[in-house]
Formats: structure tokens, C-alpha cells, sequence
């Protein structure tokens, strides 16, 4: 089975880098984001050769409500901010060693979204992040070929994201849900 | 040191005992011919096929007794309407993945044989060119009322409405489906007849227990332990009659 | 070439340039498939999108299923209970046995054959198809497996004409071997051809047979014994240089249908009564979390990320297909080969467009 | 007017005209069962003549597909690429139909219906034939590539450029091949070369002759574009080859060009190697002739089904080196073989049976250890591997 990989020997030598406990995530600034893969992939201690899975997850505002415990020691329920961003995630394993999977991610925020491309080290990552430039929006600072993947060329707006509204261009299926025969009835809908 | 083009020779040999083969061994032609029937004209919409009820199970057709292909509505012995299970309590339309169910509530509520009044479906329409045949509807559905049928002949010249069935195409009495998923069907019997038998005895424990409770002053455990006998009394009585009715709908198989 | 072109799986299209018949550039196209099937999955609630899943990878809906509920399963603990694990071991394996075959016809129908390998696939996977159909209701859209379990037991007999299926399933395969792997035509073309490096397979994150192929000794079944893997005793082949062509990938497949043979008569001997579906509860509602499940899917790592957020639905639900990350290395593998091996290599990469367009 | 010599040219060449078409018709219903059955399918077996008036209908194992076939050519529309040469898009299909058509004249089939006299008229009474064949067989060529060209189509066009490589390299074995029966013949005439083998005395019952037979089949495969060498087709790589952009009836022709070029290629393999007429009661009934040579023609198709329903295809340069770097040197050697042993057994007949035996074994030895010798040669890397295991 694959065991745990140690956190703590990365945020000491990365001090950018935070270690998130609930997602079991090490969280990895813009800056070190190529010299930490780097590393990760080519010491002995690591050695995580292979970037499994690449994925983007996109965040909005949210109120989030938690009970927490203030000084009084009781159970308060407080509603905090969690602020949007959109998290590209990599799940590393080693081929060598039979770990993993070691899970770093990339913040950035929503507007203007960018961070490090990780092709240079694992090329199982030039695919996918070209599918998460398409999907989400995201720029990939050094990426070889960033282009849309899966939607066409003149593909307007990014699929994935959360706030993405569909274009109007329905096909008319039979099915007399309320909202498609209304749009038909509207007359912009293709039969 | 092989012989020269020994592989090729080999291969040829193994396409000769095939071709020999399929003449005489059932397990290398296991074609099965579909019978075309001439004289069938195409019908105007999807329901209308076939006129009598597993008409399609052919000898020669590939469909299974476990093969599922788009949902139908079950209803008891009797008036369709009458008998209908369905309550049009929506959860399967709610749970449908690719969202191809349709389901008007009534305004009224039916009677139901051997139950309170309940509501029916005002309509229930499935859009089978959209339907993927998951069987979910079939799983959240608390009522068995619907289940899975293995009709497969649905081709019409009309794309969009013929392929909406409607809720008297989806009507199917309970004999055919034992006639098309016999096992399944007989399992779902028993499940139901259990249910109903266990929630009857339930049901008396209740009722047993509520009038325990009012004698509850007088003599609290007495009344208890003869509400646990009248359960146990109960149980054994309601299996024989849920097999008969078993075996009536198997003979009529 | 494509997107309509007889070999490209579907609706694939490559960007060949050529330079007489040999490939100087090659640039792959996607998305002529896509449909977003993340996005619709996040739409809907979690077990709604188990039939979705089932249409990834078209071949293998038994497999899909798994690794989807083996990510759900991470999310929440939930027991699966013995025969259900069994019986997923052994759907697991017919499935390989399945995309093994009717790749291995496929490829050889890439090279030219006008079909007689790949119906004689077909004639089997056939049988298998039906065991699928007893067992789940349908051939290929099983929708079979559910968090915690399965939506409901083998029928009588299955198990009995499983084992009979898989006693017969040697004799096929030798005969098989017999009509491909010794022929001079097959083996002058697929040799040397489409190389890929041990390196580069690794560093491109290639998966399954493929990488096996390339000398890595690597397979999920044994590095993350998921399921009950642990309990059975099989090999895994892979080749003994550290560089694959298409042969290798064409010849670990076949070997690698005999090790499933293996694991499914310990299977069906092992497999005992009792309940195929555990506690979980009707409706699957996870707390705040996030899981990565992965599985050795025939084609290679199928991996299911699912975020969720204590709705229902998925907050964020992420398909790794192998066949999609694969291609990765089509450009590195094609160039300097004919335009004859540009269709093989593809056909070796064993691609499925429903999984790469998603 | 000489109207008896048209008459007889007409009784001469309509036969030919009725047979193969019919034969054409014929092998594409078989092709097709057979193909099925190498694969375990059933084939075509529905069409037939519909008597739905009389309950049900008449099929025939399916017999009325080749005739439902050709109707729904006949009847699909006519495309034309745009962009296309139009005049040679036309020309291609027909130009590769004639010359198959005509060299069925140089076939030695000994219709019962004529005499000596009038068979002379035939074409295969000429001096040249083989040569002529040869030449006639080469203008196949120009039609493909003219197809090719014409579509304006880029798999069309390396259809079309592969053909071209292919047929010319291909066309040097084969004539090679049929040097060696020519050489031992001493004549070209079609006709005497048929009477030469007369009384069991086929060319293919000696090593050379066999050798010579074996490369001329594998050539005329690839002449044909038959299976494993039908590579300006490949469907898998280059969709359909120089007619990708045929339809309709343009393509009917293609089709009927080819399986006519397979018959008369054929026709010259029975000729040259297997006897021509020859065969049991062919000497007291001469009119079984015509059915001795026509059956050995199903038999060489039928291996050529046999072939197709079982192998994958070669490669451009695999191709190209398997003509020029095996067949060729291999049919050169045959070649002086045959001389070494004509001479051999001409000069030495005291001795008879004995220099027969030591010619014969010996140059099965040199023709059998040169091929391998060859074999191993081109493909030098290429073997059956092992595997590894893991734990």
C-alpha cells in the first residue's frame, strides 16, 4: 500500500509552501512552484516520477458556517468568508518507490488566473493543463503549447467554471420540461 | 531454425479449421439471425409496438430474461388505471440522470384495492431517444413501481414524438413482466408481499401495543408480552396466503 | 487524418505532416466527443453519475464503475462486504479480458487483416458480454456496481457458466496465439516500431500495458492492492528492455489475459454466499472532503478525484482517463515512421475517444 | 467484308465475355461466404428472388447479392470531387477495365465449339503472347495512377503512387518467373506452351518450376492488389486508396477491372504452371478442357480468399524489399537453375533417373537454403521475444 510522504522536509527547505491538514495538500506559491517539482521529482527521499492526475477546481465566494470554540469553551457557530480562487491540483506518485499519492496544489485567484507549468518536469502534465487552460481559464506560465484542447477554437468563456452560464442554443429534445418549452416556445431554440 | 513462412502456414491452417468449423461447431458460429417480418409496417409512434404484450420475444431475438431496455409502469390485475402503483411521488424524476421523465401530479386522489387513496400520475411521459436505461428510476422507486421492460423495437419516422412514450404505453400489467423477467419478478413479488406482511404485522403490534398502553395502568407487562405473542402468532400466518398468490401468477405464465 | 478515418478509433483526428509516406510532424486533435461530462456530473447527484460513468470508457463499463466507487468509497467510509468484492474482482477481470481481446483484434485489423482476428475477438467477447448481461441487465452500459457494493447479485447459475467461460478461454487464446504471434508479417511490422523509452514512459505518465511495455514493473493491482487484490497470486509481465515498440505492447496484453485467467478461477474459487451490498445508506450525502481513487483499468491508471462540499452533489468531480494521457506521447512515438505505423502506433496506444474527449 | 473471320472472332471472344462476368458475379458472392465463414459469420444469405405471392421466398444461400449489388451501383449517384479532373476521373475506371478485358484473349481456353482452324484466330495463337500479356498487364498501372491523380484527393494520390511502385516492382518477378517456362518451352505462343505440359507433365511438379510458380502467385498477388499486398487500397491507413472518391458505377468498374485482372492473371499462372486444360479425361474429352482450367482458376482464387481472410498487411518499404531483395535475386537464381538443369538432363539421358534425382534434390537444397539465406538477411532483428515477470 503507499505510505504517507513526510510534508514537513519540503516546508523547510521551500519556506513559501504551507501544508494544508484537511485536504492533505502542501500548498506551493507561484515563485518555487518549478524548483520545488523539481526537487520532489529527483531526490532520493521522494522520488515522485510520476504526476498522475492534474486537475483545476474552480471556487467562489462562499459563507461558510462552522462551529467553532471560543474562549468561553463553547460551541459558537461563526460565518466566515471563504474567498474564490481556482486550485490547479497535482497528484504525484512514485514509480520507483511505490508511493503516493502526494497531493500539491497551485492557488491563484479567479480574474486573472496564472500560475507555473509543471511540463518541464512531468510531461503527463502537458495535456492536461492545456485541458485546464480550456476548461478554466487558467494560464500556465511556460507551457509548450498552450492551446484550447477539448472545446474548438472560437470556444468564447470557460466551461467549467462555476459562474459559466450556457450559451442559448438548445437542441429541442421531446421531453416537455417546463424550461425547454418555454425556450421553444420563444423560438430560438434549433429543432 | 523454423521453416520459412512457418507462421503465415500456421495462421492459414488456423483460418481453415475456423471456416471448416463454423459449419459444424455451435461454439464458433454463435450468430443468431434476426426474423424479419415482412408484412410489419413501421409504427407511427414508439408505443405502438408491440400490439400484444411480449410479441417481441422471438426465439431467434438476442433479448434475455435479464436484458433491460427502457421502463415501463406496472399496474395489478385489472383496470390499468385502477391498479396503477405509481403515486407520482417523483423521485425518479428527480434521480434520472439523463432527466427523461416527465410526471404531472393529479389533483385527485385514487382508490387504491387494498389501500388508502393515493395520487396517480396526471401524466408520466419518458423520453426514450433521451432515456440511457440506468435502472436508476427502477432502484429509487419505493413503490415498485416501475421496472425495467425488454421491448427494443421502437424505430418510427417520427424523431420526436413518436419516441415520447406516454403513460398508457408505459402501462404494463404484472403478468407480462413475470412473462419477461420471470425471476426478477418473482423476487420482487416475494420482496412486497414480505414488506406488506411485515408491515401488517407491524401494523397489529401497533395496535396491540396501543391497546396495551391503555391497559397499560392495570397491568403493563402482561399486555406486552401477549402483544409479542400476537406477533409471533401473526407471522406465520401470512406467508401461506403471499405463496398461493405466488403460484397463481406463475401458472398464469 | 480523421476525424472521419477507418483507424482512428472514432472521431480522432491527427495532424499528419508528411514527407512522402514518412510522418515529419504529427499533431493530435480531441473534443470532437467532448461533452463534459465532469460538468454534468457536478449537476447531478453522486449516483446519478455512476451510468455516466459506464459511458467513459465504453468498453470497459465494469471498470469504470469501480473506480468511481472506490473514490466515493474514500470520501465516506463505507464497508463492502466479501461477495460483492469478489464479484467485483471477477467483473474486473472479464472486462480486461474483454478490452485485451478486442484490442488485440483491433490492432491486427490496423495492420491490415480486413477483420478475421478481431471477429474472432468479438465471437468471445460475445460470451463474456452475456455473462455481463445476466449479471447486470446490459452488455455494455453495466451500471452494475454501487457505493458499498451492488445493485444486485448474480442470478443463479452465473457463476457456474463464468467458470466454464473461463475454462474455455485458453484454448481460445492459444489458438489465437497460434493465427498472430508467430507470423512474419505481424512481427516485421510491429517490431521496432513506435518506441518509447522507459524515460520518457514514466515522465509522460503513461499507464497500464503501455508502460509495462517500456520495462516498468508497475501496476496498480499490486502497488495499491485496492479491493481484495492481495489475496490472489499473480505475475505481472512486463518487457526486458527498458524500450517498448509495438510488439511489446501488442504481446503484454496477450500475456497479461492469461494472468486474468489466473485471477478468476482463484476468484471463483474463493467467492462464498452472502449480502452483495453494505450499509451504506440510501441517500449519499459525504462531509467536506476530497478523494483521489484509482484503479488499473485495462487501459491503465483510471482515476476519479471528487471533491465534495456536504451537498449531495459533487463539488468537483474529476475523470483521469489513461487513454487521454497516453496520447500524450503519440507525437514522440510517430515521428520518423510511415504513415502505415503513424495507425498502429495509435492502435497499440489503445485509445477509446469516449474516455479522451470525456 | 471477311465475314467468317468475324464470325469466328466473335465466337472466339463472346464466350469470354459471357464466362468471366458471370465468374466475376460469381466470386464476389463467394468471397464474401467464405470471407464469413473464415470468421465465423454467416454471409450474405437473404437475397433471392422475392415470391412473396407464393409464401415466403426463394433465397438461394443468398445468391441474389451480387445482382442487388450491382443494381445499387448502378443506381447511386455519380460524385465527382470538386476540384477533381473531371475527363480523367471518368477515364480512370474505364482504362482499367480494358486491359484486363484483353488479355483474357491470350487465356489457351480451348472452347469445344471451335476448330483448330478457327481457334487460330485467337490471340493467344500469337507468337508473343506472354510478352504481349506482360505488356498489356502494365497499362493497369496508368489507369490507377490516373485515378489517383484525377481525385484531387491526398489519400487518392498515395494510393495512387504506391500502385505505381508496387505494380513495377512486382512486374519484374513476375516476368522473371515466367522466363523459366518460356526458356524451357522454347516458344512464347500461349498455345504451345499449354500443349507442352499436356499428360501430367505441369511445370509446377518440378523444383523450379515450382520455385517459379510460388514467386509468380506472390507477384501476382501484389499485381493484382490482393491481400497481404493490397497496400494502395489499405483501408486501415489510406481509407480506400485510389478510390476513395469512386462511386456509384465508376467504382462497379474498378471492381469488376480488378477480380477480371485476378482471373486473367490467374488464367496465366494455370498456363504457364499448372497445365492449362490438363487434367483426368482431359485427353479423351478435349472439350473438358475448358472446365480443367476454369476450375484450376477457382482454385487459385480461393487461395487468394484464403490468404485475404487471414493476413495483415506488409508496409510500403517492406514491400519494396521484399520484391527487390528476396523475390528478385531468387527468381534470377531459379532462373540459371533451370538452364544448369534442362542442360543437364538434356545432355546426360544415359544416365537418367539417377542425375534426375541429384538435380532435383540439389536445387530444392540451393532454391530452399537461398531463401532462408535471404530471409534471414532482410529481416535480420526481428524474432519472438520473452517476457519478464513481476511479482
Amino acid at each position: 500500500m503507499s505510505q504517507p510522504i513526510d510534508h514537513e522536509a519540503i516546508i523547510q527547505r521551500f519556506s513559501g509552501s504551507e501544508w494544508d491538514d484537511k485536504f492533505c495538500a502542501l500548498i506551493v506559491p507561484l515563485s518555487e512552484a518549478t524548483a520545488l517539482a523539481k526537487w520532489l521529482r529527483d531526490d532520493n527521499d521522494f522520488l515522485l516520477d510520476y504526476c498522475s492526475n492534474v486537475t483545476g477546481i474552480d471556487y467562489l465566494d462562499r459563507e461558510i458556517k462552522e462551529k467553532v470554540e471560543n474562549e468561553e469553551g463553547k460551541m459558537e457557530t461563526v460565518t466566515r468568508i471563504d474567498p474564490s480562487r481556482i486550485e490547479v491540483v497535482y497528484h504525484l506518485y512514485s514509480m520507483e518507490k511505490h508511493t503516493g499519492p502526494f497531493t500539491i496544489k497551485q492557488l491563484t485567484e479567479r480574474n486573472n488566473p496564472e500560475v507555473q507549468s509543471l511540463t518541464p518536469i512531468w510531461r503527463s502534465c502537458e495535456l492536461q493543463e492545456r485541458e485546464i487552460f480550456d476548461l478554466f481559464g487558467v494560464n500556465f506560465i511556460a507551457h509548450p503549447d498552450q492551446r484550447r484542447i477539448l472545446m474548438w477554437d472560437e470556444f468564447e468563456g470557460h466551461p467549467m467554471r462555476k459562474d459559466y452560464v450556457e450559451p442559448f442554443d438548445y437542441e429541442w429534445e421531446p421531453t416537455p420540461h417546463d424550461e425547454i418549452l418555454d425556450k421553444h416556445q420563444r423560438g430560438k431554440v434549433i429543432v | 531454425m523454423n521453416l520459412l513462412g512457418a507462421g503465415i502456414l500456421k495462421g492459414m491452417a488456423v483460418t481453415l479449421k475456423n471456416f471448416i468449423g463454423s459449419y459444424f461447431d455451435k461454439e464458433r458460429l454463435n450468430t443468431l439471425e434476426y426474423m424479419w417480418q415482412n408484412d410489419k409496417s413501421l409504427p407511427k409512434r414508439a408505443g405502438d409496438y408491440p400490439k400484444e404484450e411480449g410479441e417481441q420475444l422471438r426465439p431467434t431475438t438476442t433479448v434475455t430474461n435479464y436484458s433491460r431496455n427502457f421502463p415501463m409502469l406496472l399496474h395489478d390485475d385489472g383496470e390499468p388505471m385502477d391498479t396503477i402503483r405509481c403515486v407520482a411521488c417523483q423521485i425518479c424524476e428527480r434521480e434520472c440522470p439523463p432527466q427523461c421523465i416527465y410526471i404531472e401530479k393529479s389533483d385527485d386522489k385514487k382508490e387504491r384495492p387494498g389501500g388508502k387513496p393515493q395520487f396517480y400520475p396526471a401524466t408520466f411521459d419518458i423520453d426514450v431517444s433521451v432515456c440511457m436505461s440506468c435502472q436508476i428510476c427502477v432502484e429509487v422507486c419505493p413503490f415498485d413501481a416501475i421496472v425495467m421492460n425488454s421491448q427494443f423495437e421502437l424505430s418510427t419516422p417520427d424523431r420526436f414524438n413518436g419516441l415520447l412514450l406516454k403513460r398508457g404505453d408505459l402501462l404494463k400489467s404484472n403478468q407480462y413482466y413475470h412473462k419477461i423477467h420471470p425471476e426478477e419478478a418473482a423476487d420482487r413479488d416475494k420482496r412486497i408481499a414480505d414488506d406488506k406482511a411485515a408491515k401488517e404485522a407491524k401494523k397489529k403490534a401497533a395496535e396491540a401495543a396501543k391497546e396495551a398502553k391503555k391497559k397499560a395502568a392495570e397491568a403493563k407487562a402482561k399486555s406486552e408480552a401477549e402483544a409479542n405473542s400476537k406477533e409471533e402468532s401473526k407471522d406465520p400466518s401470512e406467508p401461506p396466503q403471499t405463496s398461493t398468490e405466488h403460484n397463481k401468477e406463475e401458472n398464469t405464465e | 487524418m480523421g476525424p472521419h478515418h477507418p483507424s482512428t478509433h472514432g472521431v480522432f483526428r491527427m495532424d499528419v505532416k508528411l514527407d512522402g509516406e514518412t510522418v515529419v510532424d504529427l499533431k493530435p486533435v480531441f473534443g470532437y466527443l467532448h461533452r463534459n461530462h465532469e460538468k454534468i456530473a457536478e449537476n447531478i447527484s453522486y449516483l446519478a453519475s455512476m451510468p455516466f460513468t459506464d459511458r467513459l470508457d465504453y468498453f470497459n463499463s465494469m471498470t469504470n464503475n469501480w473506480a468511481y466507487a472506490i473514490a466515493a468509497e474514500k470520501l465516506v467510509e463505507i464497508e463492502v462486504p466479501e461477495r460483492a468484492e469478489y464479484l467485483r474482482v471477477i467483473m474486473a477481470e472479464l472486462t480486461r479480458l474483454v478490452n485485451h481481446i478486442s484490442l488485440v483484434g483491433f490492432f491486427v485489423n490496423d495492420l491490415g487483416a480486413l477483420g478475421t482476428p478481431l471477429l474472432y475477438a468479438f465471437r468471445e467477447r460475445e460470451k463474456i458480454l452475456d455473462l455481463f448481461e445476466q449479471a447486470s441487465g446490459a452488455r455494455m452500459m453495466c451500471n452494475y456496481l454501487r457505493f458499498g457494493g451492488l445493485r444486485c447479485d448474480v442470478p443463479e447459475g452465473w457463476l457456474k457458466r463464468a467458470r466454464d467461460l473461463v475454462d474455455r478461454f485458453p484454448k481460445f487464446l492459444d489458438e489465437y496465439e497460434q493465427l498472430l504471434c508467430e507470423n512474419e508479417i505481424i512481427l516485421s511490422r510491429t517490431q521496432g516500431v513506435g518506441t518509447l523509452s522507459r524515460d520518457l514512459a514514466i515522465s509522460a505518465g503513461v499507464t497500464g500495458p503501455m508502460l509495462r511495455a517500456s520495462g516498468v514493473n508497475y501496476d496498480i493491482r499490486k502497488v495499491d492492492q485496492y479491493g481484495i487484490y492481495n489475496r490472489f497470486k499473480f505475475r505481472v509481465p512486463y518487457s526486458e528492455n527498458n524500450v517498448g515498440d509495438c510488439y511489446d505492447r501488442f504481446m503484454i496484453r496477450m500475456l497479461e489475459m492469461r494472468e486474468s485467467i489466473e485471477i478468476l478461477k482463484q476468484a471463483l474459487d474463493g467467492i462464498e454466499e452472502g449480502p452483495v451490498m453494505g450499509n451504506a445508506g440510501k441517500v449519499f450525502k459525504p462531509k467536506p472532503a476530497e478523494a483521489y481513487g484509482r484503479i488499473e483499468s485495462p487501459k491503465g491508471e483510471l482515476g476519479f478525484y471528487l471533491v465534495a462540499d456536504g451537498t449531495p452533489k459533487p463539488y468537483r468531480f474529476r475523470v483521469r482517463p489513461p487513454s487521454f494521457i497516453n496520447l500524450t506521447v503519440l507525437r514522440d512515438m510517430c515521428i520518423g515512421q510511415q504513415v502505415a505505423d503513424a495507425v498502429i502506433i495509435l492502435g497499440s496506444i489503445d485509445i477509446v475517444l469516449g474516455e479522451v474527449d470525456r | 467484308m471477311n465475314w467468317e473471320l468475324i464470325k469466328d472472332i466473335l465466337l472466339a471472344t463472346v464466350p469470354l465475355l459471357v464466362i468471366f462476368p458471370t465468374m466475376f458475379a460469381l466470386t464476389t458472392w463467394v468471397e464474401r461466404k467464405a470471407l464469413a465463414r473464415i470468421q465465423n459469420r454467416i454471409g450474405p444469405n437473404k437475397v433471392g428472388v422475392p415470391m412473396s405471392r407464393y409464401g415466403g421466398k426463394l433465397s438461394l444461400f443468398g445468391l441474389g447479392q451480387p445482382a442487388a449489388d450491382g443494381i445499387k451501383m448502378l443506381f447511386k449517384e455519380n460524385i465527382v470531387p470538386t476540384g477533381a479532373d473531371r475527363l480523367f476521373h471518368l477515364l480512370a475506371p474505364i482504362l482499367s477495365l480494358i486491359p484486363a478485358m484483353l488479355v483474357l484473349c491470350f487465356l489457351p481456353l480451348n472452347f469445344p465449339w471451335l476448330t483448330d482452324e478457327q481457334n487460330s484466330v485467337k490471340a493467344f495463337m500469337l507468337d508473343g503472347a506472354v510478352i504481349f500479356f506482360f505488356a498489356i498487364t502494365g497499362l493497369n498501372t496508368l489507369a490507377v495512377f490516373m485515378a489517383g491523380w484525377a481525385s484531387r484527393n491526398k489519400y487518392s494520390l498515395l494510393g495512387g503512387m504506391r500502385a505505381i511502385a508496387q505494380m513495377v516492382s512486382y512486374e519484374i518477378p513476375l516476368v522473371l518467373s515466367a522466363v523459366v517456362v518460356v526458356m524451357t518451352v522454347g516458344s512464347l505462343n500461349a498455345g504451345e506452351i499449354a500443349k507442352s505440359q499436356d499428360g501430367w507433365n505441369w511445370f509446377v511438379f518440378s523444383p523450379w518450376g515450382l520455385a517459379a510458380f510460388i514467386i509468380f502467385f506472390i507477384a501476382s498477388l501484389a499485381e493484382t492488389n490482393r491481400s497481404p499486398f493490397d497496400l494502395p487500397e489499405a483501408e486501415s491507413e489510406i481509407i480506400a486508396g485510389y478510390f476513395t472518391e469512386y462511386s456509384g458505377f465508376k467504382f462497379a468498374l474498378f471492381f469488376l477491372g480488378e477480380y477480371i485482372a485476378m482471373f486473367a492473371i490467374s488464367g496465366l499462372a494455370v498456363t504457364l504452371f499448372l497445365g492449362a486444360g490438363d487434367g483426368p479425361g482431359a485427353e479423351a474429352y478435349p472439350s473438358l478442357k475448358v472446365i480443367w482450367f476454369l476450375a484450376k482458376i477457382c482454385v487459385l482464387i480461393g487461395i487468394m480468399i484464403w490468404l485475404r481472410g487471414t493476413l495483415p498487411r506488409l508496409r510500403v518499404d517492406q514491400l519494396m524489399s521484399f520484391a527487390w531483395k528476396f523475390l528478385m535475386p531468387l527468381s534470377i537464381l531459379n532462373i540459371f537453375i533451370t538452364g544448369f538443369a534442362w542442360h543437364a538432363e538434356n545432355n546426360n539421358e544415359e544416365y537418367g533417373f539417377t542425375i534426375k534425382a541429384i538435380i532435383w534434390t540439389a536445387s530444392l537444397l540451393i532454391l530452399y537454403l537461398t531463401a532462408k539465406g535471404l530471409d534471414k538477411v532482410n529481416r535480420a532483428n526481428i524474432k519472438p521475444r520473452t517476457y519478464q515477470y513481476g511479482e
